[in-house]
């Protein structure tokens, strides 16, 4: 009985129950934005891959904002391209979540100091959930950002959100 | 009363599924037929040239990797060996062999994605992922002796960063040995494909003259059929000390120079580099990688232009120096800022399905068009 | 069936319920396991594992996939044409979802055994056109217009060849009934119409190569038809980025992914059932040698979804070997090639099936 | 096949004074001094001439020869006036298989060249390249339009940030509402 208990204590169980199917659902089949920027998208491609499989967390990629659920952002964003990141970011239905992927995306990278032309970090434009570091990120990382971004879907609730 | 029609002005990129990256292509058709392909570069321009003038002679290695990142050790090779003629050096013999090992693991490493994407865009896409597969080994042989998958920062100035590693020579060979069987099974699998046949053969024919006036180079020139490769015909480090083919375009399966001679004169690319790999592998002498390094790099007053052949053709290094510490100017003639020049010319006349085609056979790597 | 259910029930509603709602069910798990089985399929031809991360084996990767497509906020652009575009999907879906009324899943498992199930069947797919085009034309975007375009194009094309063949195999059954042809190929293999048909003579031998034939041609039709690769063009994703359902998201596209499955098995089943006995089996029955009748109704459930999804393997397999064909190229194949032979075998088999 | 002395005496009794003189100082190739009025004219006849046929151009590059003199102007910015821009030929005949290297410098105030897109077409985007970072001014180029950085640049900034490849080159603080400096 311990285990009921306490959960019927909580007084919300159906809301409880349906945010984790909710939640389970979403962090289990993120559909990735197929779009690459520099280098760090043949890192994320080699993710997609073989010999990392990204299909096994469910991650396939659509060509479509419509149809995605998560944007990689995999490389230099530059100041030309930054703008049409955010209408792709814009054209996602909601929930929508991003991984900023590798140095440049997360704040410019080595161009920080010269590049007249690239964004100081994708988080200028629109917001990012979670920071794969790394230039480029090993797959390995890539997979590890990707985990971090299912353990913050993880906690999202239905109370929280106006959906 | 006619009806009054106009073009379609369509938008390919800078987010679409077979630009390789930023590029955007703003194609006016009528119907599906393509009138005009006006190429917009720079959603990748990551100022390089700046970055250089501002970084010292051997700072500017690492950003060289940024410039075509399938083939970051292709780049390193041809900025140093600019920077050397600049200073006048040179370097250990086990230094020359063991930057054409790599080199040429790269280049493959580099054909394997131009392959699979080419393949990829014309919708055979499990190609694709069997040589991503290959391509592990060789990132897994090059990541065990400079720690890097991608950009590697390997071949410095005058040397290389780490000497091979022990399991290096061994390793290697198993992959010449792995591999070659695993072209004949691309051949099978994708090459004699009927249906790729019938996309590619006869589709974007590049004629010589043309080839030769936009300034193409590497495979999309050889393609063409004309015998013209700078480790041959200009050749640098120890190339001339090698045995092997220079592969052309014949037009086997349709007019000389179509999108499948490019595609196909790659995949005998990967045969020669692999011959080479197998003559130097065993004659790589003794020695330290690091000794010819300079403690200053601070050449003299002067302009250099070398050029090495990348994957993707004639690298190019156009340094001035002011005879400080830092290049007064580097400019890079990269080898897929001039062929995709060619791309408004090719396409002209076929169909949308086409210019994907013909995008895939030319290879161009955003970064080094943009830099 | 629904004489079945309705001696069963004793109630007209609920009968008429149950017949209903089989075919969508039906639908839906084909839809599930379709996807699921793409997935796997595909990364086992690729070299890779596939979804394994939610339950045993992946096995509910596509549940999350819908429960969380159901979670999606249905964005639209302003410019489009909103009408239409909310029907689409309805129509697409409906047009895949109505041509399971007249397939026969056993012999008491049948929505309708309408007199004219081919024609049926032929007719009420042709549906999907209609809402392909609504769907590329409503979306104001040149990507879902050009995608809209060529797959109308292709799929009233491929139905011309598909329509001989369908032509030819009533001209030997001599009946439009899906049921009849299906029972016409009963108890062992050799009595199936690719082996010439259930009476034994001269003219079955003749038929063979001419029935091998027509089931080619039938099957690259039919793959063209439902847009599988080497014919998926409508939604070519290196070209056209998801072609006519490009602006299209969360349960609206759902409805065109179930639609694609749909009819990914509906047209596996009418090839089944044209040329490979339908939901009769191979070898015999079980409850037949055993003396138990009902189980033989379970025993054709299970032939006919074997062959359907048997074909359904064969397509995916097809889809993650072959490059595409280009819109010109799927043209002249059309209607260079198949059309004329499919009418040439229409006059041969006709020739022999008077001997 | 020709040293760069060969193909600089047959410039020179061809064009006369458009050939400005021949720089042998450099540690590989000599370059080859030109008239930037005359530029088009010489690489008609470098392509056209059966003895040189350089039917290539490997590379054009721009360069700020930076060799004016440093002020600062109102805002306290360095800025450098007078002095010359520079545009390097490399130029390489598959052919006959030799090399040899142009320069043209022109005025850094009104830096006009000519365009030699129409001799050998990979110029074009080199050309755009050298306008659009550098601010040199191709005459009779077809497509004279930025390149690489976004085309509306010149909107959001000012004249010391209009194209970054020039020495004195100063960040915009603000493109389309995006902070340009880290």
């Amino acid at each position: 009985m311990g285990l009921l208990d306490k959960e019927f204590s909580d007084g919300n169980i159906v809301i409880a129950k349906v945010d984790d199917l909710f939640n389970w659902a979403r962090l289990s089949s993120v559909w990735q934005l197929g779009f690459g920027l520099a280098c760090c998208a043949i890192e994320m491609m080699a993710t997609s891959m073989s010999h990392y499989d990204f299909d096994r967390f469910g991650v396939i990629p659509r060509n479509t904002p419509r149809q995605a659920d998560a944007i990689i952002i995999s490389g230099t964003v530059t100041l030309k391209m930054a703008l049409r990141i955010k209408r792709l970011y814009e054209q996602m239905p909601e929930p929508k979540y991003i991984i900023s992927m590798g140095s440049c995306a997360n704040c410019g990278g080595p161009y920080w100091e010269h590049g007249y032309h690239v964004l100081k970090g994708i988080d200028r434009v629109i917001p990012v959930d979670v920071y794969v570091p790394g230039c480029p990120p090993r797959p390995e990382a890539l997979l590890e950002g990707l985990l971090k971004l299912q353990g913050k879907i993880r906690n999202e609730s239905l109370r929280k959100k106006s959906a | 009363m006619a009806l009054k029609t106009e073009h379609m002005v369509l938008n390919m990129g800078p987010q679409h599924p077979s630009t390789h990256g930023v590029l955007r292509l703003e194609l006016e058709i009528e119907g599906e037929l393509v009138k005009k392909v006006t190429p917009h570069l720079g959603y990748l321009h990551r100022c390089f040239e700046k970055h250089a003038e501002a970084m010292q002679y051997n700072q500017v290695v690492p950003y060289t990797d940024r410039l075509d990142y399938l083939a970051a050790i292709g780049n390193n090779f041809g900025y140093a060996l600019a920077v050397e003629k600049l200073l006048g050096i040179e370097v250990p013999e086990r230094v020359e062999y063991i930057r054409v090992i790599m080199a040429e693991l790269q280049r493959i490493a580099s054909h394997l994605v131009a392959i699979g994407s080419n393949g990829a865009d014309i919708g055979a896409l499990t190609p694709f992922l069997y040589l991503f597969r290959d391509r592990e080994h060789i990132l897994s042989i090059i990541e065990e002796t400079c720690g890097a998958r991608m950009l590697y920062n390997y071949i410095w100035i005058g040397g290389l960063s780490h000497d091979i590693h022990p399991d290096f020579v061994r390793k290697t060979k198993e992959f010449c040995n792995y591999f070659k069987p695993t072209i004949v099974e691309l051949d099978n699998l994708l090459s004699y494909n009927k249906i790729f046949i019938e996309r590619t053969a006869n589709i974007g024919v590049l004629p010589v003259d043309t080839a030769i006036n936009f300034g193409s180079s590497g495979p999309t020139l050889r393609g063409s059929g004309i015998k013209f490769d700078l480790r041959r015909d200009d050749p640098y480090s120890i190339y001339d000390r090698f045995d092997f083919e220079i592969p052309v375009g014949k037009g086997l399966m349709g007019i000389v120079g179509d999108c499948w001679d490019r595609y196909y004169v790659r995949i005998r690319e990967m045969e020669q580099s692999l011959r080479i790999i197998e003559q130097a592998i065993d004659h790589i002498p003794e020695g330290d990688v690091q000794s010819a390094i300079p403690k200053r790099i601070k050449p003299p007053k002067g302009t250099v232009y070398k050029r090495v052949e990348n994957p993707r053709g004639e690298l190019g290094y156009f340094i001035i120096s002011d005879g400080t510490v830092n290049p007064f100017r580097v400019k890079v003639r990269a080898p897929s800022f001039v062929n995709l020049e060619v791309l408004g010319e090719l396409c002209k006349g076929y169909l949308v399905a086409d210019v994907i085609a013909i995008l895939g056979s030319i290879d161009i790597v955003l970064g080094e068009v943009d830099r | 069936m629904y004489q079945y259910f309705y001696d069963l029930t004793g109630n007209t509603i609920l009968a008429t319920l149950i017949v209903a709602v089989f075919p969508l069910v039906n639908v839906l798990i084909v839809a599930l396991i379709g996807v699921y089985l793409e997935r796997k399929v595909s990364a086992w031809i690729q070299d890779r594992v596939g979804p394994n991360r939610t339950g045993p084996f992946g096995l509910f990767q596509t549940v999350a996939d819908f429960v969380k497509m159901l979670q999606k906020e249905d964005a639209t652009a302003k410019d489009i044409d909103s009408k239409l575009y909310n029907i689409a999907p309805v129509l697409v879906f409906t047009g895949s979802f109505a041509a399971y009324a007249a397939i026969p899943f056993s012999s008491k498992l049948i929505g309708s055994e309408a007199e004219v199930g081919l024609f049926y069947v032929i007719a009420i797919s042709s549906l999907v056109v209609g809402g392909i085009l609504m769907a590329g034309w409503s979306s104001n975007n040149k990507y879902s217009l050009l995608g809209a375009m060529r797959s109308a194009a292709q799929i009233i094309s491929y139905e011309i060849p598909t329509a001989i063949i369908v032509l030819s195999i009533v001209m030997l059954t001599g009946t439009l009934s899906l049921d009849k042809i299906s029972n016409m190929q009963t108890a062992y293999f050799w009595n199936w119409n690719i082996f010439g048909g259930a009476e034994f003579g001269i003219a079955k031998f003749l038929l063979i190569p001419f029935m091998v034939v027509g089931f080619i041609i039938i099957f690259i039709s039919t793959l063209a038809e439902v847009n599988r690769t080497p014919f998926d063009i409508p939604e070519a994703e290196s070209e056209l980025v998801a072609g006519y359902f490009t602006v299209y998201c969360g349960m609206k596209w759902a409805m065109f992914m179930l639609s694609e499955y749909g009819n990914m098995f509906a047209v596996s089943a009418i090839v089944s059932i044209l040329f490979f006995g339908g939901y009769h089996s191979p070898i015999g029955y079980l409850g037949n040698s055993l003396g138990i009748e009902w189980l033989i109704p379970f025993e054709q459930a299970f032939w006919f979804l074997a062959k359907g999804w048997l074909f359904i393997l064969i397509q995916m397999w097809l889809r993650w070997t072959l490059p595409r064909l280009r819109v010109d190229q799927l043209m002249s194949l059309c209607w260079k090639y198949l059309i004329p032979y499919a009418f040439v075998n229409l006059i041969i088999i006709g020739v022999i099936s008077l001997l | 096949m020709k040293s760069a002395e060969e193909i600089f005496q047959i410039l020179k009794i061809e064009f006369g004074n458009s050939i400005l003189g021949l720089d042998k100082d450099t540690p590989t190739e000599p370059i080859i001094s030109v008239d930037p009025l005359q530029i088009h004219r010489v690489s008609k006849f470098l392509r056209d001439n059966p003895d040189l046929q350089f039917d290539s151009l490997m590379c054009l590059s721009g360069v700020d020869d930076a060799n004016g003199n440093k002020v600062k102007n109102a805002d306290g910015d360095e800025l450098i006036e007078g002095g010359t821009l520079s545009v390097y030929y490399n130029l390489h005949s598959v052919s006959l298989k030799h090399k040899i290297s142009l320069k043209v410098s022109t005025s850094r105030t009104e830096p006009k060249v000519e365009s030699v897109e129409n001799i050998w077409k990979s110029a074009n985007w080199h050309e755009r390249e050298a306008f659009d970072l550098l601010g040199i001014f191709f005459l009779n180029h077809p497509d004279l339009r930025r390149i690489l950085m976004p085309y509306d640049w010149d909107e959001f900034t000012t004249e010391v940030s209009r194209h970054p490849l020039k020495k004195d080159y100063k960040n915009p603080e603000f493109y389309q509402g995006m902070k340009v400096p880290y």
